[in-house]
């Protein structure tokens, strides 16, 4: 399959689009006619991209938890309940996972068990199995924006029943979805996949209905932002190329301060960069914020102080979005009560911060960090970019082979697999393997040398075992494994 | 003979549509550092696969993890699998996060046990204890390790 | 009465001594040769003013709840669940306040009750009734530092049997138990009580056993930190007088990041300046933040937010001690569990926060903030030393009488009362009313323009209703009462 | 003849041992809001302060809080302790946190109320909702309202 970051032709869109709606009967159910009357007739602070942008311009962090139900009244009780009780001003249809990836039969089986039992059976809403009425009904009980949730190689299906259906927006992407939901899926096929999305949002976008397209590049795992912040802009190259107009920028925050700041201003920044450099100058951004996907602490005490410091991250990075884990994340999938109490101790902190516009933005430490990142992420770039002689998606094909886009802990066995993380003394992310990114040695001696400072820390060299030990150590209450259990 | 542990092999991986992959490549880490043969298949396995690799392996042992809340559609084949492919008798391990509602642990455990498992492990086993769990299981004694502890001596 | 902040001899001290130690007949259990003894036979690591330094030394913020039961055994179980579970590295034993009243006789009934029925009588621990052997059973009991605490007039009798006991310091102060703890009792009287508590840990500092000294000042309400530092400083000018060697200053926060962190630094320069210019060189100083005594929120969720909101604050601010309000706090006196649950929670960001070395304190901010407030609190110090003729206690009771030294809501009908809080649009603490504190038009000016922007952004005058509001909006999830429930 | 509300002397005070001012002051400034005249004791208050303070102001109703966690303690002889001085039907009511222990409001409610008091409010009553009861309490109808709403009119 050979692919470019070329727009597609109405054609080739409708052609491919006609092959997506006959996936499964739902797909039939789909009018875009009817899907732009039905956005028009909506408020339009009931639209995300709108109200995100909204409070870019008045400077407000909202939040915006991930969840979602299996049947249709669970999960409009679920989302009501974050509406009227979380507080919260966004919300997420959390796709199940049996529907992302396209087993429908299965998922619909399961659904059926679960309308019959009253007890749930599947991860997530399956949108597709509830077609676009199905969406409709949970979308209108509700007064504000719903996005859908969930990296996976093929949503096409999934967003056109979940857009004309009524969400208005997305946050997922192909990049995330290559390196941490797959085994052997080539990532042309996926971008090609995603390629469609973008255009369908595109086409919304040309109809007058604004949507968001919340890109995520890859997950982190004690990983060096440029990493992360590298394949997000491509994310966003791709789908700048299809239509999208509403960007936002994922900010995977891993719990270091000057670190998690610096990303989400270098993340920006080079974003707005390399949109205005390829043309794109009237795509907008905003941004979004997310506490790390590694292993959560058991204790509910615990995970309400790591949600409150994210919170205070998010506030102090200016992010207009923040989503954040729940209480319940590391025993089993958040109860509608335990997400609540979670965003409401997220909230407390919001209200606490957001007026208060303290901003270490222009802090030392993060500009130190915001220095290599930035010189990281345009490296890699530039690599991306010059094997694929000036086309971001070629350039990716080839750069995954040759690991100059290469992520740890990948679930995919096309990937190299080569870089590793591992965290210095003050707990920031370095690199502990740099495979073959692309880096001069300027970059290489600055990690190095901070690594260097936490060997002298441990009287050890850091190997795989503390590479092994960083991943869980917040789980456990601390930032390094090393202090877990020592005080005075 | 008394075997070693340089000559057991172990088949890991995660079933199904799962993509939590972590954990089990830390088991891996664990159980190579211990002295073990691991086979990994890495995500997205079916039952029919696992049970090739053990065939094509003569392994001693499936481990398999599952974190997405499936693991009862998941894993309910994979005994009779075995015994279709003549390896009824492997030991069959299971970790991971595995049901999506709160019950108490000895009705988890008892679903995947009489679904044909040898071991259910609890969520967040750490690898030390799993490993013993399952050198006990395939009856190996202390005289038998080697690995990171007997290289010490 | 007419006193001064000269050292008490040895004579008045020994003399006023026999009437403290008569007051109840446990009193008569003090041996201080045997107390000096007990101290230097116990590890140097539990004692809290060694254990505060090495923290300072190290860079370490630590934990220290306030909390206290009635019975021995209730007392000791509730201090080692906290040093055991909650991984707290001080605790305190919170004096009930029949006690702090010297109402010795009702407390005994009171204990009497509560070991007869199991039940909870007082609201603390019972220092005096319990005797020195029943203070060292629960000290025994327990491997870290145990404090006193609890501002009150005359608690001259619980330290001779608490320090004797095994207690290593104290929390509390002349001036806030004369603004926060009194009705009508003079300051002089109040500060003759201290100095005899002073004293007497000058005197265990002489024989070797050093005594951390934790100042209070006054409790905030809305307050700008100048007139909480001003009166701290003044008890650390009376405790250093009578030979304190360790003094802990006590940071209110309440919630503004650039006002509180430059609180924390401006009182550490102040004293240390006001100290070394009395000639008191070799007292040592180590820091302590606690969230405000305002309202606390019902729900569990955000105090939760709010604790650990306020955890990062302390580890921003760098204080070797952080006390915390509980979960519990608007309910109840804090279950064990309940302590536990809080303190796990700062336990989590501060682990999280401590070995980052995120330095904000240099932000513009917190300097402009800082700025204003040292040149207030030495107005109000320099008043204060003037109208004593350079004797700081002489000062203190004149400034009272004129307002100079003034506080909101005080419980004390000997204090002007007219200086009030407000809060400015970004949250931070103003004056409303300067009452008679002697500050310049500059000063005035700036708070006075602070103002002038809320009230541009309410869009009407501030007023006593806003004065009121303002200190209880915390409790319903924002730092300000006009945000409560508004959001896009 | 239909007394208006400013015709109605209340004494305010906290009781006991106890400094929590704060609450009382805001109560004590929006009853003076709604017309009330109020004699506040501020806090450090025995029951004889109280009764005394009454007789003097001649009041309508004594307005205790408490909440250090003693009530039980504090407040046991108020009433009858007006009723020695002869004003034993004057309105007492109670407020602020009364209990230092978990238990059903009305066990708490029931306490006071045998213990002679004639309305005994929950923990954060807000000021509008004690005027409210107040005005019930003492019968003061709507038409008598002066004050901040009045003012409005
Ligand atoms: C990281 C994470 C992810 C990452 C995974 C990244 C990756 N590629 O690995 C991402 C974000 C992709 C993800 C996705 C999803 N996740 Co997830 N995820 C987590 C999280 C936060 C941590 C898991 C982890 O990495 N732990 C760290 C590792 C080191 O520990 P571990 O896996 O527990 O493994 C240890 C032991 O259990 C043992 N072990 C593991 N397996 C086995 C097997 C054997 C035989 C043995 C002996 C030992 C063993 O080894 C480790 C050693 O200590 C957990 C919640 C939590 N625990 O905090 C949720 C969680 C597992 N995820 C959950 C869900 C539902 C999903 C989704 C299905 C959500 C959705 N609706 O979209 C999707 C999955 C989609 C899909 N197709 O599978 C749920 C599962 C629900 C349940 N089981 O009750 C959890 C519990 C979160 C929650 N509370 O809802 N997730
Ligand atoms: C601030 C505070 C203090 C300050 C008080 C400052 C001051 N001078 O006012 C300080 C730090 C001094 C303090 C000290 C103590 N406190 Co305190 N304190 C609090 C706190 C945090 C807030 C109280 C407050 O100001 N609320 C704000 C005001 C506006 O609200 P309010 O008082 O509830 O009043 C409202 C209504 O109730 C109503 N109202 C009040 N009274 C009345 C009366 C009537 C008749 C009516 C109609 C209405 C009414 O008016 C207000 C309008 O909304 C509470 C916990 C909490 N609630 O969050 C603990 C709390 C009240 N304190 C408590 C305790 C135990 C103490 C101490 C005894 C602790 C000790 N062992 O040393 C000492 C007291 C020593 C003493 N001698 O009394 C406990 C009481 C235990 C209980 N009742 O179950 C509490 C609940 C904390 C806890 N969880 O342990 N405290």
């Amino acid at each position: 399959m050979q692919i470019s970051n070329k727009r597609w032709s109405t054609d080739y869109f409708f052609e491919q689009r006609k092959r997506v709606l006959s996936m499964w009967p739902t797909g039939n159910g789909v009018s875009l006619t009817d899907a732009f009357a039905y956005h028009h007739a909506m408020n339009p602070l009931k639209n995300a991209s709108n109200k995100a942008m909204e409070a870019k311009r008045k400077g407000l962090t909202l939040m915006c938890p991930s969840t979602g139900k299996d049947t249709i009244s669970a999960h409009t009780n679920l989302l009501k309940y974050m509406q009227d009780e979380a507080k919260v001003q966004f919300v997420t249809t959390y796709i199940d996972s049996l529907t992302r990836n396209c087993k429908f039969d299965v998922a619909k089986q399961e659904l059926q068990k679960a309308n019959d039992t009253g007890k749930p059976r599947l991860n997530g809403f399956p949108v597709v199995e509830h077609g676009v009425m199905g969406n409709r009904a949970v979308i209108d009980a509700l007064d504000i924006p719903v996005l859908l949730f969930g990296p996976t190689p093929d949503a096409r299906l999934t967003h056109e029943i979940g857009l004309a259906g009524g969400h208005t927006g997305y946050s997922g992407g192909p990049l995330i979805s290559f390196w941490n939901y797959t085994k052997n899926v080539p990532v042309e096929s996926i971008i090609h996949n995603f390629q469609y999305i973008n255009r369908l949002m595109g086409h919304y976008e040309e109809n007058g209905v604004p949507m968001m397209y919340c890109v995520s590049g890859a997950m982190p795992a004690t990983s060096p932002p440029s990493i992360m912040v590298a394949p997000e802009i491509i994310e966003v190259l791709i789908a700048a190329a299809q239509g999208v107009k509403h960007v936002q920028l994922n900010c995977w925050v891993q719990g270091h301060f000057a670190q998690d700041l610096a990303m989400i201003l270098t993340f920006q920044k080079l974003t707005r960069e390399y949109l205005d450099r390829f043309g794109f100058t009237d795509v907008k951004t905003t941004t979004y914020s997310v506490s790390p996907t590694g292993r959560f602490p058991v204790a509910h005490d615990q995970v309400y102080g790591l949600i409150a410091y994210y919170a205070v991250l998010g506030v102090m990075g200016k992010v207009q979005l923040i989503g954040s884990r729940t209480i319940d994340e590391a025993h089993h999938i958040p109860t509608i009560e335990g997400t609540a109490h979670s965003f409401r101790c997220a909230g407390m902190v919001i209200n606490m911060l957001q007026n208060q516009n303290f901003n270490v933005l222009d802090n030392p430490a993060v500009k130190e960090e915001a220095y290599y990142m930035e010189i990281e992420v345009r490296a890699i770039l530039d690599k991306v970019l010059e094997l694929g002689s000036g086309d971001i998606v070629l350039g990716t094909k080839l750069a995954i082979e040759q690991g100059v886009l290469d992520q740890p802990y990948s679930t995919s066995q096309l990937v190299k697999s080569k870089v590793l993380g591992v965290k210095d003394c003050t707990g920031a992310a370095r690199f502990y393997d740099f495979g073959n990114l692309p880096f001069d040695s300027d970059i290489k001696a600055f990690h190095l040398s901070k690594i260097a400072e936490r060997e002298k820390q441990l009287g050890c060299k850091v190997d795989y075992e503390t590479v092994v030990k960083d991943l869980t150590a917040v789980s456990e209450g601390y930032i390094l494994p090393e202090f877990i259990g020592s005080s005075l | 003979m008394q075997r070693s542990i340089t000559d057991f092999t172990l088949i890991t991986g995660v079933i199904g549509e799962d993509v939590h992959v972590t954990g089990i490549r830390i088991m891996e880490h664990a159980l190579r550092t211990e002295g073990f043969n691991v086979f990994s298949l890495g995500i997205h396995n079916t039952s029919d696969e696992f049970v090739k690799a053990a065939l094509e392996h003569k392994a001693d042992a499936i481990l398999v993890s599952s974190l997405c809340g499936h693991a009862e559609i998941l894993v309910r084949d994979l005994r009779s699998k075995c015994t279709d492919a003549g390896i009824g008798n492997i030991h069959l391990c299971l970790g991971g996060q595995l049901v999506i509602h709160e019950e108490p642990w000895s009705t988890t455990e008892n679903r995947f046990l009489s679904m044909g498992f040898d071991r259910v492990h609890r969520p967040f086993i750490l690898p030390n204890e799993a490993i013993s769990a399952l050198k006990v299981d395939l009856n190996i004694t202390q005289d038998s390790v080697v690995g990171q502890f007997k290289s010490q001596l």
